[in-house]
């Protein structure tokens, strides 16, 4: 593929651009491949790129139902950080940050990785006392965490209203400075691009409709729109429409896919510095490169892949939002969209072998997938070629629901006494 | 004897409202929340003067009191008299469950005009008097907070929340006041 | 200064001016004016510098779809609004209002460079370069792009305005008060149907305000129209809103709207709100939305002075300005020829149309030859010339290489009507695409919804005004005449600027998107319309593709060699345009943003100099610091006190559901891990609550007041949740049991006094209970009567002291606090606030729910493993404890901590480790969950979440802080009285 | 927001009013202490998370307080039948033949 650079850019602007190359191919399917991804994502793409990579595997398609990161990977707020809890958590999204580090060079596209700080607030003794909680576990495994004063918070984000007056005023904050947030569509064609450069096949428009087996039940491919098409593995990575996927090969897993919603304001000179969460007053904010408020709060709370959802939900994260910086009241809201979060019990991903042979799910990463992007495409190439999964995701099972041993970042979110 | 307690009730000295709408603390009552069986419907109907309403959105009055359909086994009963309502189901010989809830509760008395359009600043249900008749109740949401609804006149309801919402509800109404036309 | 008012044209009174300032210039405007009208009135074109090129820009359009015009409008430092459409902003006296994304001058702009090097910047420039070195991004290039990104500057007050809303129900809500709104409006109205009409505008007519050769009813559209709004007025079942946008379609007939009350009155009433926020549901909903003009396509097609064509017939008919004096005319499309057949009535000189199209419609040509235009047929205009004005447009017949250049002023263009079905497909109506006209219409309805007119493709007067009196269900029949039955219209990019050409032909103004770019985002291999969208950003900017959306698919097709509908649409999303955040809001500030809950006993705790903290939504006393006590000297003197002689605490936040009934026993027995029938009326126990997956969910004492009747307290934070939970498996696991749950959190003031002197403190206040030890010993309850008023009092302690707890009806708690505090103060006893109770309750090692549990906590973890029944069949949680990882060695369990120095106290959240020396990331055991200082043993003391902690007693274990790291052994949870006596003393 | 049939109100009302319950006719075993692990996590975590018509649980929270089961396309959202809690499992409205038992519910 043509490297791109300023020095390409230069050249081909002496010719008015006609020289690019398409980003990705879009071949007809072949019969067979040695690997199928369903879903093409971040995830699903990464997972075929790092494949290819990482691992020789070259014979593969993505099978896309529309249209390349059509899905959350282009609905998301663009949220990045790994200061969570459990250790299984750290492991996967610190494993994804580092990557996310180097992902433009490694793509040779800018995915615009922007270290700008994610900083959560907390407004009551539970927040400090959970969010401390993280600073001291992420400390001891090696994750930048710390934990601000309201002044400091404030300085760090001048918008922020710190006043004593506030409803639920400020105590604290804790900030990961190497969060921030990247350009999500960028992410998806710099992925395919790269993929594609290295053989893998990229099939839009082509919606898997069942899962066929052999004899011994395990996978020999995929029916889809366009057609059966053989595979020695299938790795599911339908995000929304994981349960709807996985259903085909009769397996049933513990998500629910929820609506949720994100708003972005009209653009407006840069005014917001970073990414800021609240738990309590439940909201998270951050301003694109284009100077729009990028905003987005918490699921509707039925089951629903319509990507629309209630206006009041519209409404109460803006309530949140203008109470924690009532500079923005009089900004105006431009666009509204949602997408399909596929939720799990404990809030943790699954990615996992699952009860039929060369069957792999990569699901239920909620409301933290984007973040999760690198990290969990790389490990989840490493479990469709090894068959089993890498140390770093050695908990996200399927089987915990089974035991019980489950990564409970909701629980360590909860309300308090 | 130890000195007798007095009471400080909610919404002591709140002030507010406009031409359109009215807002009036309600007087202290008597209240039970009663929840029962159907079979049990005539015997404590029977033992507290009035006939319990067993239709969604309805209510009753007989002797001074007032009892408020809120679901399929269950009634807010409000006596603004002497109370003697839980005595009252208590002899009924019904399977029930009384409990007083006179001061969990208490109520502010929207009026005028406006009365409604201030209700729907926070309240989603239809109150035009078509679908929502003087003697129709409903719990429902006013802002964040639930509330129980009671039309007592054309343009006259009474809202009952629980204490430590009476703050909000009360503040709502009044900025939702200076909003309603005539 | 030269005025382009018309005399005797336009319907603004002359006589009422007002003036305002447009980057320092005074200006003087009429009542009724919008800013671009006032502006144009005084020969202003000039308005905005576009978003990436920073190219000059005047305004283009008579309405909300307006990309360019947008400005910066202030009433006061305060009350400053960024991108607000010149077009749609009435002039109020004395506004302030300022052009945004240029420096230092509109005029001259040095972001207009980049318009001389936009070679270089390409569509999706961005993904190109930047990379290197790999911090620059976000250092360096990020912040200069950010700069010079973004249209207006974010006000930096908070808002003084306040905003209202209203749910509302009607059954035809009416979108769009032009000739088919008002039609529907007043053929439903005349049904008796509750009706809502909804218009964007200040005044009713849509078309019908710049379409004045129409009539309805034998009258000029215009004064129908009024006629008809008059007589929709005097209907009291209709509710007709002005300046108001129907800015979303949702579920089930729910329509968001937004109405615009002060913003264009000069002193608002401080009553009024700035905006109201319409919530409203409707039985069936009409879209008349109407259509919105396209531009053309062609080289260097945005310079101030040219305009869509009914812009320009808007302005001069409704506000008396004429756009230019040397105007000229590109279209593809009859209805332009009427602009100019206006302005040539009107006096001012009309030089040339364009008409691309060989065969236009006879009438229209006829017509505007008549009155001495010259009309080209099958020509294009292949280029401008001006910079902050257009000076010169250069036409060519098609195909032919030799051109001619002809000066203008204004050059007003049409590329025909695009229906606006953003509301039809907002409401998740399917669209068809109809090849015969281009245009996406409206075809399958999939809410209880029609639509009619031009949003529905309808063209012709006669028919759009019977399937608007149908839509409406009356009996309404009307007629109209109009002088041209329109035809033509073209989508895609003109002569000159096809696929060959390098030309700047803008399709998306704002986003300065080229028809160059969309052909070289295909050429990256972006086939499907939504990649062209994201990779060009066409129809991203805060018009939303009003103008641009179909240009771009045309030219998309084009390239991919295409059908359109094949290609696809980008969905149309909510709002049909911007809506301040404020009025989404509306009362849900200060607060009102969310109830501050307060107890009974507020005023009591305020009054005694009680600082608060937030758990959930109540406000709750943390300590009650004295003359000058900072908090950790308060604590330590009311944990001193409480111990020694007595302690004064507000316990009413704590939930409290009363279960009454039959099977109460039987209920809670299934609902709890222990058992409740064996416990006698009068005595309490304390409970613990899991769910079927076996953690700890809540806890708290129940007391059995009779048979058939239990006080359930649960925690704080637990209430709502607890009832929930029992209400969820009471109505659909076990609805044969008769017992019902009522919450009583806040029917009880309680009033919690713990310490030696307890009994003492309340002996006096308490009539008809004998309060001995024998009598009334711990863990009792009674119902008696404190100072007159029918009480329930327990023999309860959650600090290991002699305690008690008044439960009172809320209304006496303050009468009741103020007596027992000072018989309390007397004895030198004191208050007590929540900071205190953590550190007395971990003094005793008794757990908080939420906090030294997170719900992945067994009760056997928690060391309540007594608590679960081993005897009984079945409750919540039963199977759950049972699985492997909860039955498993090494489970986390909590356990006391002991600092080796006494004097260090643990950070709440800490994590422990056996190996502080091992290189990260570490192996952790568990964490510090709760820790303090105990005044009442002379040292800290901490509770924590420890890796196979029972079997740990005695060890060392390790606490890793930033700046040093912290021995602790490992101990028993109780700290003090550990036998236990003093709770019955 | 949606606007939710109650069975027991016998009327619609605001999305505001309820609130969601899960997945309907998922009845807790009897001798629940003697299921295995997989049949616990079956019943306590695996959903069909359906794509189309599903059937599943609301609470009128804010109303009159019962639970109730529904049936709603999770596609379009739109609401095909409520009807009261205790009730089998009900088929759609208009794809049964008559022998399906009476439908206490009122329809969306």
């Amino acid at each position: 593929m043509r490297k791109y650079s300023v020095f390409a850019l230069v050249k081909e602007a002496m010719r008015s651009h006609k020289g690019w190359e398409p980003h990705w191919v879009s071949p007809e399917p072949r019969s067979s491949y040695d690997v199928i991804i369903i879903g093409g994502g971040g995830h699903g793409l990464g997972a075929a790129y790092y494949l290819a990579k990482e691992h020789g595997i070259t014979n593969i398609a993505v099978i896309e139902r529309g249209w390349l990161g059509g899905g959350n990977t282009g609905r998301n707020t663009t949220i990045i950080r790994s200061n969570y809890l459990y250790e299984e958590s750290m492991d996967i999204y610190e494993h994804s940050l580092k990557l996310w580090e180097g992902l433009s060079q490694d793509l040779n596209y800018n995915v615009m990785y922007s270290p700008r700080g994610v900083m959560m607030l907390s407004h009551n003794t539970h927040d400090m006392q959970s969010f401390k909680r993280h600073i001291n576990a992420n400390r001891l495994y090696g994750i930048d965490n710390e934990w601000l004063t309201p002044e400091q918070a404030k300085a760090f984000c001048p918008p922020l209203d710190i006043s004593k007056t506030a409803r639920y005023p400020i105590n604290g904050a804790a900030l990961q400075k190497r969060g921030g947030t990247a350009r999500h569509d960028a992410v998806a064609w710099g992925y395919a691009r790269a993929a594609s450069d290295r053989g893998v096949h990229i099939i839009q428009n082509c919606e898997v409709t069942g899962i066929r087996r052999g004899p011994s039940g395990e996978v020999t491919g995929v029916e889809t729109s366009r057609g059966f098409i053989g595979a020695k593995k299938i790795g599911v990575s339908a995000a929304g429409h994981s349960s709807v996927v996985m259903q085909m090969a009769g397996v049933r897993v513990p998500l629910t896919s929820n609506p949720l919603q994100a708003l972005v304001s009209e653009p407006l000179k840069p005014i917001f510095p970073c990414v800021v969460m609240s738990n309590t007053v439940h909201a998270y904010i951050s301003q694109s490169d284009k100077g729009e408020l990028v905003i987005g709060a918490g699921t509707d709370q039925y089951h629903s892949y319509s990507q629309t959802g209630g206006l009041q939900i519209i409404t109460h994260t803006l309530d949140a939002i203008c109470e924690l910086f009532p500079i923005f009241r009089r900004v105006k809201m431009m666009r509204q969209w949602g997408g399909i979060t596929d939720n799990t019990p404990d809030r943790s991903a699954i990615q996992s072998v699952t009860p039929v042979p060369n069957l792999f799910v990569n699901c239920g990463w909620g409301t933290g997938g984007f973040k999760a992007t690198p990290g969990s495409a790389n490990l989840f190439a490493h479990l469709i070629a090894r068959g089993e999964p890498h140390p770093l995701a050695a908990g996200l099972t399927l089987d915990r629901f089974r035991t019980g041993r489950l990564i409970d970042e909701a629980a360590a979110a909860a309300v308090a006494h | 004897m130890a000195e007798l307690a007095t009471r400080t009730l909610p919404l002591a000295g709140a002030y507010g409202g406009s031409p359109a709408v009215q807002l009036q603390p309600a007087r202290p009552a008597a209240r039970i929340s009663l929840r029962a069986r159907p079979d049990a419907v005539e015997a404590l109907s029977a033992a507290l003067g009035l006939s319990l309403p067993t239709a969604p959105k309805t209510s009753a009055t007989g002797g001074g009191r007032t009892a408020l359909w809120l679901g399929p086994d269950e009634w807010l009963v409000i006596d603004e008299g002497d109370s003697g309502l839980m005595q009252a189901t208590a002899a009924s010989g019904a399977v029930h469950s009384a409990t007083d809830v006179s001061h969990r509760n208490t109520a502010i008395l929207v009026s005028g005009p406006g009365a409604s359009q201030a209700l729907n600043a926070g309240c989603p249900l239809d109150l035009s008097l078509k679908a929502f008749p003087v003697g129709a109740c409903a719990r429902t949401l006013f802002g964040k907070i639930e509330v129980v609804l009671l039309r007592t006149g054309p343009d006259a309801f009474r809202l009952e929340c629980w204490r430590s919402f009476s703050d909000y509800a009360f503040g709502l109404l009044a900025e939702a006041a200076t909003d309603a036309e005539i | 200064m030269t005025t382009h008012r018309i005399k005797g044209a336009g319907r603004l009174t002359p006589a009422r001016t007002a003036r305002f300032t447009f980057d320092g210039k005074i200006y003087t405007a009429l009542e009724g004016d919008t800013v671009a009208s006032a502006l144009l009135a005084n020969g202003v074109h000039l308005m905005g510098r576009s978003f990436k090129y920073h190219r000059p820009r005047g305004i283009l359009t008579a309405g909300p779809e307006e990309p360019n015009a947008l400005l910066d409008v202030s009433r006061d430092a305060a009350r400053r609004q960024p991108n607000v459409r010149a077009s749609v902003q009435e002039v109020f006296d004395g506004a302030i209002i300022r052009s945004q994304n240029r420096w230092p001058f509109l005029s001259f702009d040095i972001g207009g460079f980049n318009n001389l090097l936009s070679a270089f910047f390409p569509a999706g420039f961005y993904y190109k370069t930047f990379m290197w070195p790999r911090e620059a991004w976000a250092k360096l290039y990020e912040p200069i792009i950010r700069r010079a990104a973004g249209l207006g500057v974010a006000p930096k007050e908070a808002d003084p305005d306040h905003y209202a809303n209203r749910f509302a129900h009607c059954d035809v809500l009416v979108a769009g008060g032009g000739a088919a709104g008002l039609t529907a409006a007043l053929s439903a109205a005349q049904t008796g149907a509750d009706v809502i009409l909804v218009d964007e505008r200040a005044e009713v007519g849509g078309a019908l305000l710049f379409d004045t050769a129409v009539t309805i009813d034998g009258k000029p559209g215009y004064d129908w129209a009024q006629d008809v709004l008059r007589q929709l007025k005097a209907m009291p079942n209709v509710r007709v809103l002005t300046r108001t946008t129907v800015f979303g379609y949702y579920n089930h007939n729910f329509l968001g709207l937004v109405e615009r009350v002060t913003d264009h009155l000069a002193s608002p009433d401080a009553a009024l709100p700035r905006e109201r926020l319409w919530q409203v549901r409707a039985r069936k909903v009409v879209l008349a939305t109407g259509a919105i003009e396209r531009h053309m396509v062609f080289a260097n097609n945005d310079r101030p002075g040219i305009l869509l064509a009914s812009a320009a017939r808007l302005y001069l008919n409704h506000y008396g300005v004429a756009v230019g004096s040397k105007v000229g005319v590109y279209t593809a499309h009859d209805s332009a020829y009427e602009a100019a057949i206006d302005l040539k009535r009107a006096g001012v000189d009309v030089v040339a149309i364009v008409d691309c199209r060989a065969k236009p419609g006879e009438a229209v040509v006829s017509a505007a030859r008549g009155l001495g235009i010259e009309v080209l047929t099958g020509y294009s205009v292949i280029d401008t010339a001006g910079h902050l004005r257009i000076s010169s447009i250069t036409v060519a017949r098609n195909g032919s290489s030799n051109n001619r250049k002809i000066p203008v002023d204004a050059l007003l263009m049409s590329g025909g009507w695009t229906p606006s079905v953003h509301l039809f497909s907002q409401s998740r109506g399917k669209l068809k695409f109809d090849a015969a006209t281009e245009r996406f219409l409206p075809d399958v309805h999939v809410q209880d919804c029609v639509s009619v007119g031009a949003c529905n493709g309808t063209d012709d007067l006669n028919t759009l005004l019977s399937d608007a009196a149908a839509a409406g269900g009356g009996a309404l029949r009307l007629s109209g005449e109009v002088p041209f039955a329109w035809t033509g219209g073209m989508i895609g990019a003109a002569e000159g600027a096809g696929k060959d050409k390098v030309v700047k032909a803008f399709v998306d103004f704002q986003h300065d998107v080229t028809a160059k770019d969309i052909r070289l985002a295909v050429r990256e291999g972006m086939h499907s319309i939504e990649h062209i969208k994201r990779f060009t950003t066409n129809g991203m900017a805060s018009d939303q593709g009003k103008l641009s959306n179909m240009h771009g698919l045309a030219i998309a097709a084009e390239m991919l060699g295409k059908e359109i509908p094949k290609v696809g649409l980008t969905t149309f999303r909510a709002p049909y345009t911007p809506v301040t955040y404020g009025t989404l809001i509306a009362h849900s500030r200060g607060s009102l943003f969310d109830p501050a809950r307060k107890t009974p006993l507020h005023a009591e705790l305020v009054k005694a100099g009680a600082e608060f903290e937030d758990v959930g939504n109540w406000k709750r006393a943390w300590y009650f610091p004295k003359r000058g006590e900072d908090m950790h000297q308060a604590v330590n003197r009311e944990c001193r006190t409480a111990r020694t002689v007595a302690g004064v605490f507000d316990a009413s936040t704590l939930g409290k559901i009363e279960v009454v009934g039959p099977d109460a026993a039987k209920f809670l027995n299934l609902m709890y891990t222990n058992a409740w029938d064996n416990l006698k009326p009068g005595k309490c126990r304390y409970g613990i609550m899991t769910r079927e997956d076996g953690f700890v969910y809540d806890d708290g004492v129940v007391g059995r007041l009779s048979e058939d009747r239990f006080h359930v307290t649960t925690t704080t934070g637990g209430a709502p949740r607890v009832l929930h939970h029992m209400e969820d498996y009471l109505q659909t696991e076990f609805p044969d049991l008769k017992v019902w749950l009522t919450s009583t959190t806040e029917q009880w003031s309680v009033i919690a006094v713990q310490g030696p002197k307890a009994r003492e403190i309340i002996a006096p206040l308490v009539e008809g209970l004998d309060l001995s030890n024998e009598a009334f010993p711990h863990m009792s309850v009674a119902e008696c009567t404190v100072m007159g008023v029918p009480a329930r009092l327990f023999r309860v302690s959650f600090t290991g002291e002699l305690g008690f707890e008044v439960n009172v009806p809320a209304d006496y708690g303050a009468a009741v606090w103020k007596a027992i505090w000072s018989r309390t103060e007397a004895m030198g006893g004191c208050l007590y606030g929540t900071e205190t109770m953590h550190v007395l309750r971990a003094e005793k090692g008794y757990i908080i729910v939420g906090q030294d549990t997170d719900g992945t906590v067994t009760p056997d973890d928690a060391g309540y493993g007594w608590a679960v029944s081993k005897k009984k069949p079945d409750f919540v949680g039963i199977r759950g404890l049972k699985r492997p990882d909860l039955m498993r060695e090494g489970r986390k369990q909590l356990v006391g901590l002991l600092t080796r120095d006494p004097a260090e106290v643990l950070e709440e959240g800490g994590q422990i480790v056996e190996n502080p020396n091992q290189v990260k990331p570490m192996t952790m055991l568990g964490h510090v969950t709760s820790a303090y200082w105990s005044e009442n043993l002379g040292r800290s003391i901490a509770i924590g979440l420890v890796a196979n902690g029972r079997a740990r007693m005695g060890e060392t274990l390790y606490v890793p802080m930033k700046d040093k790291t912290i021995a602790v052994e490992v101990t028993d949870m109780v700290f003090f009285d550990k036998e236990g006596g003093r709770i019955h003393g | 927001m949606l606007l939710i049939h109650c069975p027991y109100c016998g009327e619609d009302r605001s999305e505001l009013e309820f609130r969601w319950a899960g997945e309907a006719h998922i009845a807790r075993p009897d001798t629940i202490s003697a299921i295995s692990d997989d049949e616990f996590a079956e019943y306590f975590f695996m959903r069909d998370n359906t794509k189309g018509i599903a059937w599943e649980r609301w609470r009128h929270i804010h109303g009159c307080g019962r639970f109730f089961n529904a049936i709603r396309d999770t596609v379009s959202d739109k609401f095909l039948l409520s009807y009261k809690a205790g009730l089998p499992r009900q088929p759609v409205p208009g794809s049964e033949p008559a022998a399906a038992p009476a439908v206490e519910g009122g329809v969306a």
